[in-house]
């Protein structure tokens, strides 16, 4: 099934590895920075939002949206 | 304003000024080609338009964080932002003042280094227009990358990468028009892209890089 | 000419710091800014100097009114002391003739022809206030100003601030010690803003100075509850 | 001019929280099947040989590398004029995809380039606008990392984006002004007469589709993580000034 490239088939074969390849490291690097942001970002709302309800006074408006 | 232009001036005259800087690092950069391009008189010839624009440009990279960084670090920005003076016009004698002392001194010295490079004849008066047409835009192009990298310490690096793009299209048509020139063909069409460019970077550039200071200053 | 600042709000590095400020200042006052250290006693007199828009609020005043001074004296160290005066003296307009005038009133006169870097820090503290009588403008807006000043100086300092204020200036200092000036004193405390209150109008908190606070808009970023 | 007009990243994380999935599942339902078709069924063409094939990676990724500045270009408007957050972090996300296009089509431009021209690299006036846009991109992605707060870098790398078009419009005029230019016209031109084969014709557009919709997710899918990231710096701030 593979289609015959004739004498260009390093050079097809060379473009498309690299290009995949650079899509796949982008597709990846975005996927590590996402997750990196993630599990620090959940941890400081975890660290808020524990900081917040013990000392936290009973605000007057606590259970309305705060800011929607 | 020109108060702060002679300020300027005065500056780059004192001790540590800078003045001296961008005509040494010319000259270095310019005598440094033979040595890594062969003594042979016809190649150098011809590539000599070519490699005194590019000294030249690199030149005047090398003294632009200097323009607001001193400024910024010891107070002057912040006083000359509360001052009478627009910000537009601080930024625009701030670009004049790099022109004088490094764009200018350029345009003087090329010739001499046009005879090391064996640089044609002709060529000669067309250099000296190119330069004294060009460089100014180097100036203003230069001041507002300062502009936008004031806040950034050891910003030095990340200017010569925001500014160099920049300058791109002075260095192509300043370069032909100083080829064409040397060849004794007509050059008018690149002279006067040349000139155009300089003349809009004067004009707009100085109140985006003033917009860029006074966000910076926040 | 007066300085009249009602419901400002300011910020600092994006995150609200003050709402809420009022106070008004006449000609020949002198208000000192208290507070502890961090309150926002920098960024209120930015605000008020123009150098980053308030984010709530109104500041009542001439324009070109104000003289800002900050920490750092905008000195030129290969400059000379009369180098750098004549120098601001031309960029506000001033005299001549003033130039000798500011370097007598902060006793600087026999150091007019050294460079600043040569100069004690006290002594390019002076030169940095000498500038200010060049501005030539009435409202003075200045930050920790008798920092490394030595007694003798602070008192020549306060001199010279009484001399403004008797010539219908006014005056406007983030300072702790006492100048021993006629001077109202107003602490921020009350202004500070609670970023996580911040928003909501009349929040009524316990210090009642909240009360009926004008709604600043807050970054909307740093919402109550998570992100999706 | 940094007022804090409340945008609205919650929606925005709302919205596309249920976006993803399908625009995933479309980019795979285009991209893959586009390059498959190109890359196994697209005859042999006179002039090019098999070579050909690789016109489906060259052309789709300069397409997005242009039209990544000019997204960005837009969104850096829309800050500087409306200050929406989201948009100005839309734009930073976009700049890493907009780099990563440039050099997919900057180095399938030059492996294609060896066996059709003899050389790998032409200074023509095509390629050499890449290069330049290929700085550009450098240029604003480090300025973003240089400045610490986010309002503030965000409306310098806004400026710079501007000015820094305009430039790179002038740097593309200027290349013209060589005398060779290696490069084919337009292998891809509304206006002009068909310059691709019919047979080549329908899986190059595929692709194209393909290759927008991937750079809509993963400006989509970066933009979260920025305003994620965004979030986490506003609340430090606020922890630091608590």
């Amino acid at each position: 099934m593979m289609p015959d490239l004739g004498k260009y088939e390093t050079v097809i074969l060379s473009s498309y590895g690299a290009s995949l390849l650079l899509i796949a490291l982008l597709i990846l690097a975005s996927w590590i920075r996402a997750r990196r942001v993630q599990r620090e970002l959940s941890r400081m709302e975890e660290h808020r939002r524990h900081a917040k309800r013990p000392s936290g006074p009973p605000d007057a408006g606590a259970g309305a949206k705060e800011d929607s | 304003m020109i108060a702060l232009l002679v300020r300027d001036i005065r500056l780059a005259m004192r001790a540590g000024g800078g003045f001296g800087l961008g005509l040494a690092f010319f000259l270095i950069a310019v005598v440094l080609v033979p040595f890594g391009v062969g003594p042979e008189g016809g190649l150098l010839g011809t590539i000599a338009p070519g490699i005194l624009w590019i000294a030249a440009l690199l030149a005047c990279l090398l003294s632009l964080d200097r323009i607001f960084t001193l400024d910024y670090e010891d107070g002057s920005l912040d006083l000359l932002a509360t001052s009478p003076l627009p910000m537009e016009g601080v930024v625009a004698m701030k670009a004049l003042a790099h022109w004088l002392t490094t764009g200018l001194p350029l345009t003087i010295a090329a010739p001499v280094l046009g005879l090391l490079l064996n640089l044609p004849e002709s060529a000669y008066y067309w250099l000296v227009v190119t330069f004294l047409l060009g460089t100014p835009a180097l100036s203003f192009i230069g001041t507002f990358g300062a502009a936008l990298t004031v806040g950034v310490k050891r910003g030095g690096l990340l200017l010569s990468l925001l500014v160099l793009p920049l300058y791109i299209p002075s260095l192509t048509f300043g370069a032909e028009a100083l080829r064409r020139g040397a060849e004794g063909m007509a050059n008018t069409v690149p002279l006067l892209m040349l000139a155009g460019i300089t003349l809009g970077t004067i004009a707009l550039l100085p109140f985006v890089a003033a917009q860029a200071i006074r966000i910076n200053l926040r | 000419m007066e300085l009249e600042v009602a419901d400002l709000a300011c910020a600092r590095g994006g995150v609200l710091v003050l709402e809420g400020v009022n106070f008004r200042l006449e000609a020949g006052e002198a208000l000192m800014l208290r507070g502890p250290n961090g309150i926002g006693k920098t960024t209120l007199l930015r605000t008020l100097a123009g150098l980053q828009p308030p984010l709530a609020g109104r500041i009542g005043m001439a324009d070109e009114a104000l003289a800002y001074g900050a920490h750092a004296d905008g000195l030129k160290s290969t400059l000379t002391a009369l180098e750098n005066l004549r120098f601001w003296a031309r960029v506000h307009g001033t005299g001549e003739g003033e130039i000798g005038r500011a370097l007598e009133e902060f006793n600087l006169a026999d150091l007019a022809g050294r460079p600043a870097h040569s100069l004690s820090a006290g002594q390019k503290r002076r030169l940095g206030l000498a500038r200010l009588l060049l501005t030539g403008r009435a409202i003075w807006a200045l930050d920790e100003p008798t920092v490394s000043l030595d007694a003798e100086s602070v008192r020549l300092f306060a001199r010279a601030v009484e001399r403004h204020l008797a010539g219908g200036g006014m005056a406007l200092m983030a300072t702790h010690i006492d100048l021993g000036l006629a001077a109202r004193a107003l602490d921020l405390t009350p202004f500070r803003a609670d970023p996580d209150r911040a928003g909501k109008a009349g929040a009524g908190g316990a210090d009642g100075a909240g009360a009926g606070r004008v709604r600043v808009p807050h970054d909307p970023f740093a919402g109550a509850e998570d992100l999706a | 001019m940094s007022i804090w007009e409340y945008a609205n990243p919650k929606k925005f994380m709302e919205t596309t929280a249920r976006l993803m999935p399908w625009l995933v599942a479309l980019t795979a339902v285009t991209l893959i099947p586009g390059l498959v078709w190109g890359y196994f069924f697209s005859p042999e063409a006179e002039n090019f040989g098999t070579s050909v094939k690789i016109i489906y990676l060259h052309v789709p990724s300069a397409f997005i590398a242009i039209n990544a500045w000019i997204m960005m270009l837009v969104a850096s408007l829309i800050w500087l004029v409306r200050r929406h957050h989201v948009s100005v972090l839309a734009a930073k996300a976009a700049a890493p995809i907009g780099l990563t296009m440039t050099l997919i089509a900057l180095i399938t431009g030059a492996i294609w380039g060896q066996p059709m021209w003899g050389t790998w690299w032409a200074w023509d006036p095509r390629l050499t606008s890449f290069l330049v846009l290929f700085i550009f991109y450098l240029g604003y992605m480090a300025l973003w990392e240089a400045i610490e707060n986010p309002d503030t870098a965000a409306d310098l790398t806004s400026i710079l984006c501007i000015v820094g078009s305009v430039f790179a419009l002038l740097s593309r005029y200027a290349t013209l002004f060589w005398p060779q230019g290696l490069h084919q016209d337009a292998s891809l031109s509304l206006d002009k007469a068909e310059h691709v084969a019919d047979v080549y014709h329908r899986p190059l557009v595929l692709s194209i589709i393909g290759f927008v919709l991937l750079f809509i997710t993963l400006v989509l899918y970066r933009t979260r993580t920025e305003v994620r990231a965004r979030r986490l710096k506003a609340l430090q701030a606020r922890e630091r000034m608590a």
